[in-house]
């Protein structure tokens, strides 16, 4: 994908172009997968629906060429951006050789890619952010212990960032559920220690599965806890990819200049299962998920470039048929490629 | 009756939760869900929320906070989704739960019981797939039981919540629905630390459990068709394990097979056939062979690797063979 | 010891003598267990110099008779409080056989009595808290479960609190280091969520071994997380045996209305090293310390009473007699108990 | 020169901290302390606070943050105080840091190296003795290295700074001051997976490594005495472990005691013994034999509980002489 948004200063016009077809694009991933599933090709399939205005408003909001996600399992349109393809998503998706997350190892929505600075998800929610801090530690440690001695050694494997002074800034994203975990807790906590350039961002959907936020907390906000590390919390509409964007670029500057971690939270819906194997009529209603629906930023943003006339039939059905491509060609692809071999299988054990 | 193992869980659950009012069970999803594979379906109708709770995605406080109980009376049924998500609970399973009694000079106890759905065969991946009870066998203090029928999964549950202290009661969750069987209405109960033969033989000894039982047993008959007579054992219970059963098999067929999931290298194998050596070494007519998973940090999701990891029948049948003819 | 003033109402006169009697007894305790391990007895001192007046405070808050303690390792004070005596404390310090926490096998400040409800205690920082909350989660469901059917059914371990309608009450204990681990986060969120009957203390001495506050957190109170989680956090001067007295009154009260947790964060501080292998002058300096004697409360509240007249020359000449008998007594008491036999060292692994 | 195992750590320390500005020291007391144990003692004052960060009492946290900062590009050391807390960093460990590269097919990875004191001997009670290695070996993707003398505790812990995976660098607090040993001034490295003869022996072969190499070193003293030659190998990597040294042994003496101070049941004596009795079987004259710490929750802290538990010369020469009698 080009995104020329990405390059500063931002064109609003193009930026907002931009988010829409993402967003769109994901959606459109997350239908062909959830029909792949139901044909009983793919085995495991995670819906980002409801998820996708929060992925494209934080990822516009960072540098993809130097700064680091370590994503929530939802944010396919975040990925998009990021530089992850239709085809790599499909072929994670039915666990194929050329899977690049994995290689076919992983189940659906275990994101990761080395090259694009994205840290590989395992399943064990949360066990990701402390890695995220880990990776935001180094960045703060490269310019402060080896950048001090540039010439010295071995400097192969360091990296630097656009603006000398700057400092790349680490993405870690992850649910509602996902907070409750102890790792989060102490991975804030070091994070605010040290001043790191991190942003976290809860994606609250309200669900751990089937367990809803008030049998998770006794909080109406996840953000409210930043106040107990000392950083700012702050809660956002996930549904509106200009409010996280924006939301998100002052907390990249902050750490993007050393302030320390944000904590952003994004209210935002699942509009599916928690995944394929889930069925959420046990824990809530149809009504409930109707009622969401007027929230779903695949609605209200495009109404809104309607509005804008940034959109209209014409330009809609061509950006609708541009997406079926991509999509459909994602899906043969990876219907198309190889499996994992047996032979393959005993390989990268160690290194 | 005949019942899968996933309906024999769920109704001793229901019997023994109505029969004792210090039973609850608190774990992710096990309440208005019935959890992700409908264990506790249609419990908390009966028992409500106090008694199935829906826990926060925090395993170290609901293994904590089940000792806690435990400890103070209650009876609590801690369940880990899946076993893959018990190591941010290592911790208290291992230095609280296990440690309790002992560190008290017996004052305390900790009559826990933790459930969880561990094994693969459901393209769970490497973290929707591991074995655990290797790793948790080294830790004098608990008790692993892991049944793999219906008849078992009663008995050794009942065994389990009338046990004074922590027990993991693991369900192969592949067992959950494929493995049918008879279950007594009646009350009766799977004593802990008691194999059962499931196939006499002659020949050579198959040690196993879970759904690898069953894949054993399958190989017993490919064996048989060879004019191979295996005996199969169901350890049923890995800590403690019932030495005298398999030390009898082992004086009768002088040939021993392990079979397990679980990777090979500080697989349970490794104590098993490391005790035999030592206890039952002039038994012993040939090396003792493993049938394990590869020494692998997961297994693939991908079908034709998840195939690849796993035992099976034809793999135990063609072990087997090599050691009935050494 | 007794301790009229447990019985409400209280007399204030025989609560500060109590308190004052008790902090004094702990702090000779902690003297004479710190000359016989550099006397070469006792493997393992952990003082408790500095935290009695939050001990004592407490412990005279709750009721020794039905509620519950998950103490912090330096709880002497609230322990004498609630009914162990000198004699186990030095017998639990030379590792003897009538330790009642252990008999022997635990290192010393690993309380324990299932007797007094006091849960045992692992050298695992923080490992107690979920304890604790499962403690008062047993407290609240015995109530709402249990008691819903009297009659039915086997009741025999079932408690009962001296008002019928009041929930016991656990008081949970820890430190600031321990504050940091994510026991401590997934314990609370759970107190919260099912508004259970607990206290829970912080009390902050400025250090995990030798790390600092400011290497531990990024902010000045522990107390400040409490909000994160939904309920109260209070900071108390825990040098103040009456303030924490008060402040644990009032979260106490709380607690057994069924209005759920508090937290308190006690300041306190260590004026020994964390334990006898630990040498405190690598981290911080002798003025440090002689500065925080200023706050002693066994100075401070000494003057107090002697201002308020409750104590005079020749009453606490006396009552250090009476204090001084009492260790000699268990020191002698606990060098000539029997040890840990090999036979019994087997014994206890199962039920 | 003559050092110390906990000189020649620390000398080590510095010396690769000094060439190698990628390498960092996380863990609690680390810096400005030097340690509970005094291992870092004077590295702050050298490298200062971004090069030994004091951390929370956080062990989870510390692991999982090592990972992240190796998975791009720093070669982090965590050091967890005691092993005995190193349970709460257990998922991070076996779930994150053993499967990274694995999961990734190849990807990411995880040159890691986490410093732990273990083991008993110094009134440390249950929680301040304990030995993991067994519980750790189970997960492939991880090394294990355990050394027993200062010039291993160089050697290997080059070899771990050195190498692409998480290492394990267990480090026996009793070795700590007691042992002292030539240590080279130049670099070398003791490859992991490598064992070594520490004495040659004809009648029987003992297995150990850690304290108890030392312990087996006396032992065989003891058994010299009687006219028993015993040999006596340190395992030093515990993971991998080097098969073939063990196997070439078990030709020459026919008979195997394995010792080590952590429990019985499934410490690592069952996979030593259990390999043994599956790949050199033939060459077994007699039944395996393990000298290990009992099967109890913990080490006690009274010192006839401590020494009741600790294996030590005595009991390894006992059952070494009943192995020869066979
Ligand atoms: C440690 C752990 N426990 C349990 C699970 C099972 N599980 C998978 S996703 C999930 C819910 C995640 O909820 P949340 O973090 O809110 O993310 P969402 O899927 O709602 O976006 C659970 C409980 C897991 N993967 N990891
Ligand atoms: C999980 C864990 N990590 C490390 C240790 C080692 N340790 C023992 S006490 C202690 C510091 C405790 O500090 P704090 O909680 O503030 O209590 P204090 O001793 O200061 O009263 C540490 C790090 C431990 N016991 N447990
Ligand atoms: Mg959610
Ligand atoms: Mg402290």
């Amino acid at each position: 994908m080009e995104l020329a948004s990405q390059l500063l200063p931002i064109d609003i016009e193009t930026l907002e172009l931009d988010m829409y077809r993402t967003m769109l694009l994901a959606r459109r991933l997350d239908e062909r997968m959830w029909a792949l599933n139901r044909q009983g090709k793919g085995h495991f399939a995670v819906p980002c629906a409801g998820h996708e205005a929060t992925g494209v408003g934080y990822a516009l909001a960072l540098d993809p060429a130097h700064d680091h996600l370590a994503p929530h399992h939802r944010d396919v349109s975040a990925l998009l951006v990021w530089g992850i393809t239709p085809r790599d998503i499909l072929c994670h998706f039915l666990g194929k050789a050329p899977d690049p997350a994995s290689g076919g190892r992983q189940m659906y929505a275990h994101w990761g890619s080395r090259r694009l600075r994205i840290f590989s998800l395992s399943s064990v929610m949360a066990g990701h952010v402390p890695h995220a801090v880990g990776v935001a530690l180094a960045a703060k440690y490269r310019r402060s212990s080896i950048a001090s001695s540039r010439g010295k050694g071995d400097n192969s494997s360091e990296e630097h960032s656009p603006r000398d002074d700057a400092l790349t800034v680490t993405w870690c994203g992850f649910g509602d559920g996902s907070s409750s975990k102890g790792d989060v807790h102490e991975s804030m906590n070091f994070a605010a220690i040290h001043k790191l350039p991190i942003v976290f961002c809860c994606e609250n959907n309200g669900y751990a599965i089937s367990v809803p936020q008030k049998m998770q907390m006794a909080v109406e906000n996840v953000a409210d806890r930043a106040a107990g590390y000392g950083f700012p919390g702050v809660v956002v509409d996930g549904m509106n990819p200009l409010a996280v964007y924006e939301c998100a670029r002052l907390a990249v500057e902050r750490a993007r200049c050393g302030e320390g971690p944000t904590l952003i939270e994004a209210k935002v819906y699942r509009y599916l299962p928690h995944t394929s194997n889930d069925d959420d009529t046990r824990y809530r209603t149809r009504q409930d998920v109707e009622h969401a629906r007027a929230r779903d930023p695949l609605k209200t943003f495009r109404a809104q470039l309607y509005t804008e006339q940034l959109l209209n039939a014409g330009s809609e059905a061509q950006l609708e048929r541009q997406v079926g491509e991509q999509v459909e060609d994602a899906a043969a692809y990876a219907l198309a490629a190889p499996e994992l071999s047996a032979e393959d299988t005993f390989k990268y054990v160690y290194g | 009756m005949i019942k899968t193992v996933i309906e024999s869980i769920r109704d001793t659950l229901r019997q023994e939760m109505a029969r004792d009012e210090r039973i609850f069970i608190l774990g992710e999803d096990v309440g208005v869900l019935g959890g992700v594979f409908r264990v506790t379906e249609g419990l908390y109708e009966t028992f409500g929320p106090d008694r199935l709770i829906d826990a926060p995605i925090s395993e170290l406080a609901i293994i904590g906070i089940a000792i806690g109980a435990a400890g103070v009376g209650l009876r609590p049924i801690a369940e880990i989704e899946f076993a893959d998500f018990i190591h941010p609970a290592f911790d208290q399973i291992v230095n609280q739960a296990a440690k309790l009694r002992y560190r008290t000079n017996g004052d305390w106890d900790c009559p826990l019981v933790i459930r969880t759905p561990y094994g693969g065969g459901i393209h769970g991946a490497l973290y929707h797939s591991q074995s655990i009870e290797a790793t948790f066998a080294h830790f004098p203090g608990l008790k692993i039981v892991a049944p793999a029928t219906p008849y078992d999964a009663k008995g050794l549950l009942r065994a389990a919540l009338a046990d004074p202290d922590p027990v993991l009661y693991l369900e192969h969750k592949k067992t959950y629905r494929s493995i049918k069987g008879e279950v007594p209405e009646e009350d009766y109960i799977v004593p802990i630390g008691k194999a059962e033969v499931k196939r006499q033989g002659a020949d050579l000894s198959i040690f196993a459990y879970g759904m690898m039982l069953h894949e054993s047993l399958a190989a017993a008959e490919l064996l048989a068709q060879d004019g191979i007579s295996a005996e199969v054992i169901d350890l049923r219970s890995l800590l403690p394990i019932d030495w005298e059963t398999i030390f009898e098999s082992v004086r009768k067929t002088n040939r021993v097979c392990i079979v397990h999931e679980d990777t090979y290298t500080m697989g349970l194998g490794a104590e098993i056939g490391a005790r035999i050596a030592e206890e039952a070494f002039m038994d012993l007519d040939a090396p003792i062979v493993r049938v394990t998973g590869p020494d692998l940090p997961g297994v693939p999701f991908n079908e034709i690797g998840e195939q690849t990891f796993l035992p099976n029948a034809q793999k135990i049948a063609d072990a087997a063979r090599r050691l009935a003819q050494f």
